[in-house]
């Protein structure tokens, strides 16, 4: 009896720590760092109400599966069946959460003020440069330091985190890198939260004063039809120059269909309500579940961290600087602050337009008009992920 | 898939960010023109045709002046489909479809007093 | 490079059109006209209002599985996981989505007119011979010309679209013939669209003016008691003599019992909500993609299109002849108009029903007299479904 | 499976025909039989005691009238047993269970202040 | 053509009862005496209010895997699709279900009654003791009566039924004896609802007049940050002593985040109304069809009934015994009516301490302090199953 | 698994009642400490420093007094990860987040309108 007793607390979870395989330092089990940061987190979430919808699932999730012997996610194996999350996550690994939560996504979103003003979207195509280059960059930091591990799915996963859009960043990570998950996901919803912090300063630093003063024309009324017909006509066009973006963009612009057809309120209320938040519970725990101690704990996850940072300020840069070129070529009638909006991360980085806009001419409302750069970031990540798919995936 | 990592080039990975950056501005600028049609088609009087980007609009346009708002919709995804396809809208015209008079609810209507 | 960034052209839609091994007239690619076809579709889920709720995830499902190469319906291999609709169509294929969206309608439903005039029962069984003339009619069809390849799967699978009522159709063509279930879904809904065009001639050529204008005797009232025992009851007698009906009638009456009971209202409530959307988007697309061009582009389609409203007409036709038999029986107790409700089609056949009726005698209120046949027309399909499953299953 | 195609006969499809109109209408004509039932137990004066189409009810309603509405149910569900099954009544008695004065409320009410 | 029709009808269910392999007293077969019981069960959910919305699902999977040949608890076979149950129960299977309902009873429970109170954890663990005398009797009566199959994951999951917590017996059964899952389940949701009826006697039985007259001190007012905090800490707290809790714990306690955090509304709606509700109906259909004929209807299931009954009233009497030594350590501060509330079955045991407090002293108000103990239990008896299932799982 | 039955013994069955009820009690005695802690913390005012059983409190209440309830939050979750853990909480010292001045909301603040 007694021996069995002792047996039992050598599956606690502080024998857990005690045997952990993860030392870092050599005396700190690396569980409990993971959970250290699991609840930082959380406090981020909560807190600071940085993406919360997201980053509590997420840092739960990792603090579930680096609980010692707590089993969420162990795989089933002969006969037993596995752990909770590793049945959510099969969500992931297939494919399916991401694209179901673009379909809530779409039924949210109004493409008004984008059909209004369609020269908008070049300013969503620019903003994704800020995928590529530190594509580049991460594909040669892997080449000089090879224990990283970053080849080109690597990279391309790293890049992604610049399209500012969190289900695209986990579609194309579960399909090239399912292992940086967890890294690229809390990156991408950070510094989503952090947009308000990190735009401002480029966007000052890359403009005149005389530019952010620019006020825009008032946007022509949309028509429902036109609403309706977008989606539709976006699906046919992008499926068909870029298939591998099927996927995320027919689920975005069904969505979207349900939301404009007029005639089919139920579904878009339940795609952009229950169905997205049961799905959002878990996508968050599950992949947030995959950032064990041995994985996370690495050199590369602050590579990655520092990465995605750069990957939102080149974002933002390149849509500045494209609204400067629409700016001199249309003889001063865009004001190349909405360019930064381009990065995606709705409605935030347009609400960002907007405040800095306003601090230098307070009857300057731009909100609108960055709209359309901001929606058409997320087709334009979208697209970037397709190409980044069809030639890794 | 693995072996790939020994195997990859700067070239591979400079044809990922030409293509890329090449496709995200071809896709959304062919959306540009898109959604300029769509100004076209839909917020102008019908009297101004579309112009070349859609040649099947004008052919299009036309009963959709005519049988008004809903036609429209016929006739902007006729154009959108054929100047996405290449094919000549001779070869997609829809056979007229009748206004029905009733307009079935969904089952979702079932009466639930 | 040069050659890599030919290669990747090379996938895009338009090369999937150049490749399509289906060229209609040789030169039309199969695809591009499933992709007109589509649009087609939502213009009459949307701009018609057709059945909207199945119809545009239905359009829609079919105009992203006919994107070449767009992936969406690849089934898993080798360890790649397939395609989002790949596995949303498992719930079809496994049988799962029409019971528990019947679970739904059950909640829905009202059988308080049928409880109170149970003789309503026999128009609801009536009607369901349109399941079994274009059943003989298709089988023989088959017979004489092999190619079209109608077995007596596929013949049951068409008769079944006279049923008039989705869940049961895609259920029984989902178990007998699968590679029907693109057109057999879109005839299904859109002549339940159609009701009010395809009836009202056959109800008026097949009654006297005298007939239409009988006015019928006002309902009981049903007691709670018998609403909460009626699909009880209903589920035990029918699973008894036909258990191969069970799945979907003991659904719809599991359904009904949440709505009845009184104390399971939140149950009810999720089931013909939040449940039954997600559930009818699933299916809606799914069923959509499985239309692809060499599937579709056959004569078959056209025979299951023409055959669908041929078994629409039986059914209504049956049902307002067995409603002149009562109403000779009776001594002119029942309006004959009535019976066409019986196809179910619910609720619309019913509303037919009364509009034909008003017409003749404007204080004549057949409303709720047809909505007693209406439901027992979904109870009826179900048996008959059941049937042939049990022989052909 | 598909073999069965080739061998296919007009006979097993008449046979599908005359047992599939024979099925429907014999469980919806059962369905007339039980909701008249329905009518005698659930609507009339419980004095006038139900038909010989269930001829378990006349022992089940009997205590129904004692315990009122709640009772009928069981007696109903009894009835409906024992007409669809052909077993007859007796062995089907259900102990009395007796009402509990209390009420439970399902989890779903766990207070949400 | 005659020979098919016979071959037909020896399918009906009819045909089933003849040829059922479990015939009681030789000539009423098992499958119709199943049918009985869950119209009584029906009765108990509708009729009587007995948590009817697990018990109306329940009784009704119970009918439907009952009905002869209905084939709803199909497994799927060579290539053929399994029936619908057959699907739903994998969730139950492989232990989905429990955690997911876990999450939304934790964004349903307040657990500041508790916070404002710690001492009254101790009378939640108090009554877990309810849990393991019925395991050491129903061991004990598995060694003397071997037919019985009372092993000791039997006696386990015979035991659990005193942790008065739904969710956690099935899950914890589901686990170590997934055939006793009917018994189980319908004895735990039964006792749950007679919880007014099995605990006022015992807990005047054991406590004086004076006793139950005791006025408790208002609770202190809990902060929104311990509110935030303690289901984080919970979860780190439990889940390093006992690993094993965590699938159940953990969920619960990501439900009260999403509650209480405050910036996650979305999730905690949807966790606790769409999400819990469609997954109530699968749990309760799924667990009643395990219940057929060949299994329920042994001895063992009258044990079982018998054996929970008990474990209610032990674990009754254990939290009430402990109350009266937490009144007499705090001399007279605690009101040992609340302990009877540590069984769990929240609200209804806490609203017991109140009625029969107050039935003593009109102005003693226990309810706000019996839920302490209340949810106190749901912690208690996860923990409980945690132990069970780290020895025999 | 199903071996198992034949060699169960009664010492397996009390090891398991033991260690069972003794772990309830230690869970749940634990978790009283812990709350108690909770008052502590966050409900007397921030002069009186939490007792021993957090040994890692007072380091990190100090600079919560300063920020205010938010970093009361960071603070309880070091004490309780420290207590919890018996890893000393100078190794769990939480770099400092500065307050960010804009909140963030949700992805599902998307303008609906
Ligand atoms: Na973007
Ligand atoms: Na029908
Ligand atoms: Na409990």
């Amino acid at each position: 009896m007694w021996q069995n007793i002792l047996e039992f607390f050598q599956t606690s979870g502080y024998a857990g720590f005690a045997n952990s395989q993860m030392m870092v330092l050599r005396f700190i089990p690396g569980e409990l760092i993971m959970i250290v940061i699991s609840c930082v987190l959380l406090y981020m979430g909560i807190g600071r109400k940085f993406e919360p919808l997201l980053l509590v699932p997420i840092a739960f999730g990792m603090l579930l599966s680096n609980l010692p012997f707590g089993g969420v996610f162990t795989p089933a194996e002969g006969g037993q069946p596995g752990g909770l999350i590793y049945y959510l996550y099969y969500g992931v690994k297939m494919g399916i959460y991401p694209p179901l939560i673009f379909l809530g996504v779409g039924a949210m979103t109004d493409f008004g003020p984008l059909i209004a003003n369609p020269k908008s979207l070049l300013l969503g195509a620019a903003a994704q440069i800020g995928i590529f280059i530190p594509f580049v960059i991460a594909f040669y930091l892997g080449k000089a330091f090879p224990s990283l591990g970053f080849d080109l799915k690597a990279a391309a996963s790293i890049g992604i985190i610049g399209g500012a859009d969190g289900p695209t960043a986990i579609y194309l990570t579960s399909k090239l890198k399912p292992e940086l998950l967890g890294p690229i996901a809390i990156a991408a919803y950070s510094y989503m939260a952090l947009v308000p912090l990190i735009q401002p300063p480029i966007m000052k630093a890359l403009t005149t004063k005389r530019e952010r003063q620019i006020k825009m024309e008032q946007l022509r009324e949309v028509t429902k039809v036109e609403k309706i017909v977008f989606p539709i006509a976006v699906t046919i066009f992008i499926g068909l120059i870029l298939p591998s973006a099927v996927p995320l963009l027919g689920s975005l612009m069904l969505g979207n269909l349900f939301r404009e057809s007029g005639v089919t309120a139920r579904l878009s209320d339940t795609a952009q309500n229950a169905m997205m938040n049961i799905l959002t519970i878990f996508l968050g725990v599950s992949v947030g579940a995959t950032a064990n101690a041995a994985r996370f704990l690495q050199p590369q996850t602050l590579m990655i961290i520092a990465l995605g940072l750069f990957a939102f300020s080149c974002g933002t840069a390149c849509g500045v600087l494209f609204g400067k070129i629409m700016c001199a070529a249309t003889g001063g009638k865009v004001n190349p602050l909405i360019g930064s909006a381009g990065v995606s991360a709705v409605p935030m980085a347009a609400r960002v337009s907007q405040v800095v806009g306003q601090r230098e001419n307070p009857e300057n409302y731009l909100l609108m008009h960055a709209m359309g750069p901001n929606v058409a970031g997320v087709i334009g990540s979208a697209v970037a992920a397709g190409v980044m798919l069809s030639f890794l995936g | 898939m693995d072996t790939v990592v020994v195997t990859e080039t700067a070239g591979q990975m400079w044809t990922i960010v030409v293509v890329g950056i090449g496709t995200v501005f071809l896709c959304l600028f062919a959306l540009v023109v898109m959604v300029s049609v769509f100004k076209a088609i839909f917020v102008r009087e019908p009297k101004a045709a579309p112009k070349a980007e859609a040649p099947a609009a004008p052919a299009a346009t036309a009963p959709a002046a005519a049988r008004g708002l809903d036609g429209a919709v016929v006739a902007a995804i006729v154009a959108a489909v054929s100047a996405a396809s290449g094919v000549p809208a001779a070869s997609l015209r829809i056979a007229s479809i009748e206004r029905s008079g009733f307009n079935t609810p969904a089952w979702g209507h079932i009466d639930r007093a």
